[in-house]
């Protein structure tokens, strides 16, 4: 068989859509830029939804790699479908390249060769404001999160570099609306800040709220409230707010820039990591291929190339743990309106250089 | 703490009538013209979708809801011409089917016009900031008005449908459309009117949140079921029930949710309440209806005559 | 809105056309019935011979939600109990095969008879209480049960919360794998969905089912000749909820993996949509729901990003244009020949 | 003023009306006999558009109402009791008669009119339709169509439950209506009581016409009552 | 003799106004005893009453010798206390003849048998279909109830009641609706039921009841205000005064 064959599966209904809409986007703007080749030979992408539906992604995921015979699945954006398509995909003998979610699960014992994940581990994200609460001398802090395994997960792994007293720790009902509970809470605790993971349409909400309620002098540190598929909503709310992120549009090197205004050309709207992490994905998809000589049937070829990560990524320093999770540096974003009135996240400062996952040395590789 | 209790009733209070505002225009359209509407989400989705784009375009938000309101009605006129005139015979559960597809269809195109990214719509800067309360606590200017608006809607239905022969005749119509219409009333044209102000009730619902909410696709879906425990709890076809029940289901939710783990916290380990409590949250109002359906198999206020 | 004497909209043509109609409709149900079955067994040698294995995979999936829909008909066609939370049924049978499974426990069968026993003992809880309620409310009261359950799940950490967990086998039936091979799983699912439209079938022409039948109709009147619903309804509930945990079984096979996702309202309402679709309370019905909506989802995704436009729109015209789903249009054009 | 010809009706399948010809003079009282099932009611319908005709053609005052709607139907004047009562069970007694209340203005029948017809009413005015007993319901049906002040009321079995004293009271209440020229098409199984003061009789057999005539005739000759009423 | 079914002193109260106001009456077996009276007199509510569909403030009722006040509906049929409706209540959706059958199967053994169609049960169809003839819609048997004239479901309403084999009936203003020719068959019929049924008729159509009734009650806003056999009854001045009128 010749030519390379990539589905890409991510969430393009819902809400949750932009996100998945970023990482196609990223994808097919790399496959796009390598002269719609990967590693130099004919390619085809395939992009399906997932529909955030668990079962209906395991039994499209079957699909792309039995059926159609995928060599590659780049996805997805959710823990829960990763969760139920990496065990089809990987017995199948093909390879899943994860644009975003990055779960414990597969971080550890259940790390998995023919499993990549080209974004990060979902704890490091919180560490780093987690760290960043720690340096800085926070003492009191207060904590949110949705009432989720994701939103425990974020605590916990914020809590893992955070010392300091946590006054509050709130779990808030998943899709909840209205914050002035919360709010209210806080205004009452006035802690040195609030740390919060409040991913998609709740984020804005709350951010929103938020300012309203007269509470911007209390720093907002959060992870995935904050970043370019939400600021077109935030806006002006959310300046000077902060997140966390292993990259932002406004990193300073060549490959980024000139894949930021790319990208703002062609769809109108700012990358955030999601498209940046696809993108990145598309290349060492690849590398590996080059790696391999072209030959995609030659898994263990394709698996050394993943595995060497012979790429220039557009967050620079960039490679593979043992358990196949990206080892890099990590910064502290704050959100920014640009001089043309569009809205990013831009880096604050580095709190992590080449930093690996908690979980990379549970991993024993099953070669 | 006390006075954090009362602040929280009162959000509670507020986001009560938030819910009763978002529920108003499907009362109307299904507790009193028995219409099981499901898209009565995507209605309030396309209200603040309208808003948003009017208020983009004219950079106010008052003329973005001024041109917002009318279109949602014609809105809600062309869809009760094209698809709901031809359910209000039908069996409930195939207006269940319809409405479904609509939803499909709206949401779809919503993402379509406007893409998969929230849209913003900045509050008013007459209505932005907030106005002191006790202590260090603070009320958003924007949540005051949201609480008259919803008040203003709940006079104003009950009026509608409880002192005007407007009402007699759709509560008629919604049992006996036949003899309505053989007794010499248009009940087809009646009809028509009121789901068109059902429809832009709910638009307006969505305009008026639309500042302190995001604006996304299927932002509609997850309100929707909100909206059907309000009317059920508070009796189907009761204005005044649907109204109890909004505060009664905001209440508790916010209450319950931050003062539930405290309470619990009194009667286990800190870990297990937690746990208890982070389990317990999500289902609070559910609970809620479950048991006032259970003490009350017909809601607060059951429909008077309802065969 | 409340048919009325006065212009009998109910009236359907061919109802009132032929008295010995509704046996007919009974007898082409059937016909429909066994058409579907035969084409379901001849599925995976045609799709082999046509170089499309995959289909099975597709067509399993299909045929275990119609054993979902054809569980909720019993209850939403023929007991006019609309329950809004038949999909925490599908959780439940789900999760006892992932928490057998984890417990060492990975015989179909035995997960099964757990599923089923769980499941009933939900149904008969929550039935009993909800029962208390009628129409719209009844629907209400299921959604809030299937809620608490979702949320249950949602917080079971120990089972990876909303993230779910992967099998990392299937099922063994009776110790053999036959499940393992997507055919054998195929095969299995199809004997069940076949046996359950079989045993409904029955049910609802029984003593019981004309109970459960006529308390739909008209409760007051059972009543008053000496019936008293509840028992009854409940039955039907019970019967209902425990074979949609056998689906949950399967799905779980099917998947190889286990979430709450599996019972979210959604998940219900696409249920309901499925037998109202179909038909309902016709059996056969929703089988051709489950057909319908799930094949078409999956062409028109794989066709067109925008694919819930046409899907939203093909499901509004059905309603409008057909009166009682595929099932009702499949009717007509029969029943029109003379 | 009404006038019925070959009019054609089905449910479905199952014809029920073969042309039947009828026709109401302004300030005419008819009677439409016949026995169960014979299409008194389904010619009701399909003259007030409850049930589109099949056939034939209907018009009042000259204008031709075949298939329209039932409330332009309504507005050419004509006024319903339907079989069976029909009252609205959500609306108090009260708001059943205003809602529909027509012709405020030249009024003949308003609230206060109707209440002394049937003092019941009054005193229940506050109950919800379906909070009445049977023969109140009655009365209400009949009250609620005479409120849209018809000039030919239509009443399909409207003594149906109802106490000999109410019965007479009707009775004597339909006559002053004749008295004060407006016309009435009824159908009920007192035919001897209507016999004192209607005009003409149509009898209807298997969805036909069998047998129509003055009230002369009707006494006259007794048989028909054997043939068609089986008295 | 003791009474079949004996009302003590039986009120229901809507708010202010009492309905049904102390009622109370023996029914001895085998008797056909009508209970006449103004519109909105209350007799309605006293079947509900007895059926047991509604409640009685207070009062007992004892049928057969036992005390029924506080049992359902069900139970109360079970025990062979049938009732017909006014306003008629039958299965739309079913054909006629299953209508009927639906009310033997009650009274025929369990219904709990999930299997064996019901629909093919001679036992239950022929005594169904006796009864429908014996009302005079025997050649409806197939028709979907719902799809009946207004009258042919006034009689299919008395043979539901008759169907569920109770060996009293409650007849609530059977003949209200049927014409002529339908409504002789009924009172055909209640003359014969005398000898099988104890029965409790109300009507407002005198010829009937003057011509079917061993005793006449009459009841006026929620009393009774006499009791007692055709003749005398209609001969009571208040009666005629509060009730008949000029009629009979
Ligand atoms: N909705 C319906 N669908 C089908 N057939 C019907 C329907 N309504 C009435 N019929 C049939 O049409 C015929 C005439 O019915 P209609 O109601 O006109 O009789 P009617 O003369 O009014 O009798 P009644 O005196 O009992 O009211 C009857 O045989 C009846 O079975
Ligand atoms: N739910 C209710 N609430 C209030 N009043 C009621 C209710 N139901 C009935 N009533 C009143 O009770 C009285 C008795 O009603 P009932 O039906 O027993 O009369 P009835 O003797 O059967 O009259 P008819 O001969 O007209 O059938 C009526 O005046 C009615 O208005
Ligand atoms: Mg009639
Ligand atoms: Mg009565």
């Amino acid at each position: 068989q010749d030519g390379v064959k990539v589905g890409v599966m991510v969430t393009l209904s819902g809400p949750p859509a932009v996100l998945g809409e970023q990482a196609r986007n990223g994808f097919e703007l790399a496959v796009e830029q390598l002269g719609g080749q990967l590693g130099g030979i004919p390619t085809e992408v395939v992009v399906v939804d997932d529909e955030l539906k668990p079962d209906v992604a395991a039994t499209k995921a079957r699909e792309l790699v039995e059926r159609d015979g995928a060599n590659f699945v780049v996805g997805p954006i959710f823990s829960n479908i990763m969760m139920a398509i990496a065990k089809p995909v990987t017995d199948a003998g093909a390879f899943l390249v994860s644009p975003n979610a990055g779960t414990s699960t597969f971080a550890g014992e259940g790390c998995n060769p023919n499993l990549f994940v080209a974004s990060y581990q979902n704890d490091q994200v919180h560490e780093v404001l987690g760290k960043y609460a720690q340096d800085k001398g926070f003492a009191r802090v207060f904590l949110m999160a949705p009432n989720y395994q994701a939103g425990k997960d974020a605590l916990a792994g914020f809590k893992h570099s955070y010392k300091g007293e946590v006054v509050g720790e709130v779990f808030v009902p998943l899709g909840q609306l209205d914050f002035s509970a919360e709010l209210a809470q806080i205004a009452a605790y006035q802690p040195d800040a609030i740390y919060t993971f409040m991913p998609g349409g709740m984020g804005v909400n709350l951010v929103k709220q938020y300012r309203q309620a007269g509470l911007e002098n209390i720093p907002f540190l959060s992870a995935f409230t904050v970043d370019e598929t939400t600021l077109p909503a935030q806006q002006d709310a959310a300046v000077g707010f902060f997140g966390g992120a292993n990259w932002a549009p406004d990193l300073d090197n060549e490959a980024s820039k000139a894949f930021v205004k790319a990208y703002e050309e062609k769809f109108g709207a700012v990358p955030g990591t999601y498209a940046m992490q696809a993108y990145d994905a598309a290349q060492l998809i690849d590398s590996a291929i080059k790696h391999a000589d072209g030959d995609v049937s030659n898994s263990d070829a394709i698996r050394e190339g993943l595995r060497a990560a012979d790429i220039t990524s557009l967050r620079g320093d960039f490679k593979f743990g043992p358990n196949n999770y990206p080892i890099q540096d990590f910064y502290l974003v704050k959100v920014a309106k640009r001089d043309d009135g569009k809205f990013e996240t831009q880096i604050e400062e580095k709190i992590f250089d080449d930093y690996a996952d908690n979980y990379a040395d549970q991993c024993k590789m099953a070669k | 703490m006390t006075n954090l209790l009362l602040l929280q009733a009162l959000n509670g209070l507020q986001f009560g009538i938030l819910l009763f505002l978002v529920a108003a225009g499907l009362t109307l359209i299904f507790g009193i013209m028995d219409l099981i509407n499901l898209a009565h989400g995507v209605l309030y989705m396309v209200g603040a979708y309208l808003t948003a784009t009017f208020t983009a375009v004219t950079g106010d938000f008052f003329l973005g809801l001024a041109l917002a309101l009318p279109t949602a009605l014609v809105f809600g006129i062309v869809l009760e011409r094209l698809i709901f005139s031809q359910l209000y015979d039908r069996d409930h559960l195939e207006q269940v089917l319809a409405t479904f597809g609509l939803i499909l269809i709206l949401n779809e195109g919503v993402k379509m016009i406007w893409g998969a990214a929230p849209l913003s719509v900045p509050v008013p800067d007459i209505l932005s900031g907030s106005v002191p309360l006790v202590g260090p606590l603070r009320y958003p200017v924007f949540r005051i008005i949201i609480i008259v608006a919803g008040l203003l809607t709940a006079l104003g239905l009950w009026v509608l449908v409880a002192r005007t022969r407007v009402g007699m005749l759709l509560r008629a119509g919604a049992t006996n459309a036949p003899m309505v219409s053989a007794l010499g009333v248009d009940v087809k044209r009646l009809f028509m009117l009121v789901f068109g102000l059902g429809a832009m009730l709910a638009g307006f619902a969505g305009a008026m949140v639309a500042p302190i909410l995001s604006v996304e696709p299927g932002m509609g879906d997850s309100i929707l079921i909100l909206t059907f425990v309000v009317i059920v709890i508070g009796g189907v076809g009761s204005i005044r029930g649907a109204f109890v029940a909004a505060i009664l289901v905001g209440v508790v939710d916010t209450v319950g949710r931050t003062f539930g783990p405290i309470v619990l916290r009194s009667l286990m380990e800190p870990a297990a309440a937690a746990q208890t409590g982070r389990t317990l949250a999500p289902m609070l109002i559910y609970i809620l209806m479950a048991v006032v359906l259970f003490a009350r198999p017909s809601g607060l206020f059951p429909k008077k005559g309802a065969a | 809105m409340s048919q009325s004497a006065v212009s009998d909209p109910a009236v359907d043509p061919a109802v009132a056309a032929d008295a010995r109609q509704p046996r007919l409709a009974s007898r082409g149900a059937l016909v429909a019935a066994l058409i579907l079955f035969a084409i379901f067994a001849a599925l995976p040698p045609a799709a082999t011979a046509a170089g499309d294995p995959f289909l099975v995979v597709t067509a399993t999936r299909i045929v275990i939600y119609a054993i979902a829909a054809l569980s909720l008909d019993l209850v939403l066609g023929y007991g006019a109990m609309v329950s809004f939370g038949h999909a925490a049924f599908l959780g439940i049978g789900a999760y006892s095969v992932a928490i057998l499974a984890s417990l060492g426990i990975g015989d179909v069968v035995l997960q099964a008879v757990v599923a089923v026993a769980v499941s009933a003992l939900f149904a008969l809880l929550t039935g009993a209480i909800s029962l208390r309620t009628k129409g719209v409310y009844f629907i209400m009261i299921t959604l809030a049960f299937g809620q608490m359950a979702f949320f249950f799940f949602v917080s079971l950490s120990a089972y990876g919360g909303d993230d779910g967990v992967t099998l990392y086998s299937r099922s063994t039936l009776l110790g053999t794998s036959a499940l393992e091979s997507d055919v054998g799983l195929y095969y299995t699912a199809l004997v069940v969905l076949v046996a359950a439209f079989f045993l409904l079938r029955t049910v609802v022409a029984s003593r019981f089912g004309r109970v459960l039948r006529g308390t739909r109709d008209n409760a007051v009147r059972m009543q008053a000749i000496g019936f008293a619903p509840f028992p009854y309804q409940l039955t039907a509930y019970v019967i209902a909820g425990a074979l949609c945990g056998i689906a949950g079984v399967l799905l779980a096979n099917q998947t190889e993996f286990v979430s709450p996702a599996y019972m979210t309202w959604q998940r219900s309402g696409e249920l309901i949509v499925m037998v109202v679709l179909g038909g309902m309370g016709t059996l056969t019905g929703a089988i051709a729901g489950a057909v319908g909506y799930l094949a078409l989802e999956n062409v028109l995704s794989s066709m067109w990003e925008h694919w819930h436009l046409p899907f939203g729109a093909l499901i509004i015209l059905l309603v409008l244009y057909t009166r009682g789903g595929i099932a009702g249009l499949v009717g007509r054009i029969f029943g029109a020949r003379p | 003023m009404l006038v019925v010809e070959g009019l054609e009706a089905a449910y479905g399948q199952s014809r029920i009306l073969f042309g039947v010809d009828l026709s109401v003079a302004a300030g005419e009282v008819v009677t439409l006999l016949g026995r169960n099932g014979m299409g008194k009611t389904t010619t009701v319908k399909s003259i007030f558009g409850l049930l589109k005709p099949t056939g034939g053609r209907i018009t009042i005052d000259g204008d031709d109402v075949t298939g329209r709607p039932p409330h332009i139907i309504a507005r050419h004047g004509l006024g319903l009791v339907p079989e069976g009562r029909q009252i609205f069970p959500t609306l108090t007694v009260e708001e059943n008669l205003v809602a529909t209340h027509r012709n405020e203005g030249s009024a003949r029948w308003t609230l206060s009119s109707v209440y002394s017809l049937f003092p019941r009413l009054q005193e229940r005015r506050r109950n919800m339709g379906n909070q009445l007993s049977g023969g109140e319901q009655q009365m209400l049906a009949i009250g609620r169509a005479l409120m849209t002040n018809p000039r030919l009321v239509v009443l399909d079995e409207a003594t149906e439950g109802l106490a000999p004293l109410i019965r007479e009271e009707i009775w004597d209440c339909l006559k002053a209506i004749k008295s004060a020229g407006e016309a009435i098409l009824v159908i009920d199984k007192n035919v001897d009581a209507l016999a004192r003061f209607a005009d003409r009789h149509v009898v209807i057999e298997k969805g036909r016409i069998a047998w129509q005539g003055s009230t002369a005739e009707l006494r006259a000759t007794p048989d028909i009552k054997d043939r068609f009423l089986h008295v | 003799m003791s009474a079949l079914l004996s009302i003590r002193d039986l009120r229901k109260a809507y708010g202010a106004l009492a309905v049904t106001d102390g009622i109370s009456l023996d029914v001895p077996e085998g008797e056909l005893h009508a209970i006449i009276g103004p519109n909105g007199a209350g007799k309605t509510t006293l079947i509900h009453q007895l059926s047991g569909s509604l409640k009685s403030d207070s009062g007992s009722v004892h049928f057969a010798g036992e005390d029924i006040t506080r049992l359902p509906m069900v139970a109360r049929v079970r025990r062979g206390l049938a009732r017909s409706f006014q306003i008629t209540s039958i299965l739309e959706g079913f054909t006629v003849l299953e209508n009927a059958a639906t009310a033997v199967q009650a009274r025929s053994g369990s219904s709990f048998r999930f299997f064996g169609p019901a629909a093919a049960e001679r036992a239950l169809n022929d005594a169904a279909m006796e009864t429908l003839s014996r009302v005079g819609i025997a050649d409806r048997a197939h028709r979907r109830a719902g799809d009946l004239s207004h009258g042919e479901k006034r009689q299919l309403e008395i043979a539901i009641a008759l169907a569920t084999g109770a060996k009293m009936l409650l007849l609530d203003e059977p003949l209200a609706g049927t014409g002529h020719e339908e409504g002789a068959v009924l009172v055909e019929l209640m003359r014969q039921l005398k000898s099988t049924h104890t029965v409790v008729l109300i009507e407002h159509d005198m010829e009937a009841v003057f011509a079917l009734a061993d005793r006449v009650s009459v009841l006026v806003y929620g009393r009774l205000i006499a009791t007692g056999d055709a003749a005398t009854v209609r001969a009571d001045p208040e009666v005629r005064a509060a009730y008949l009128g000029e009629e009979a």
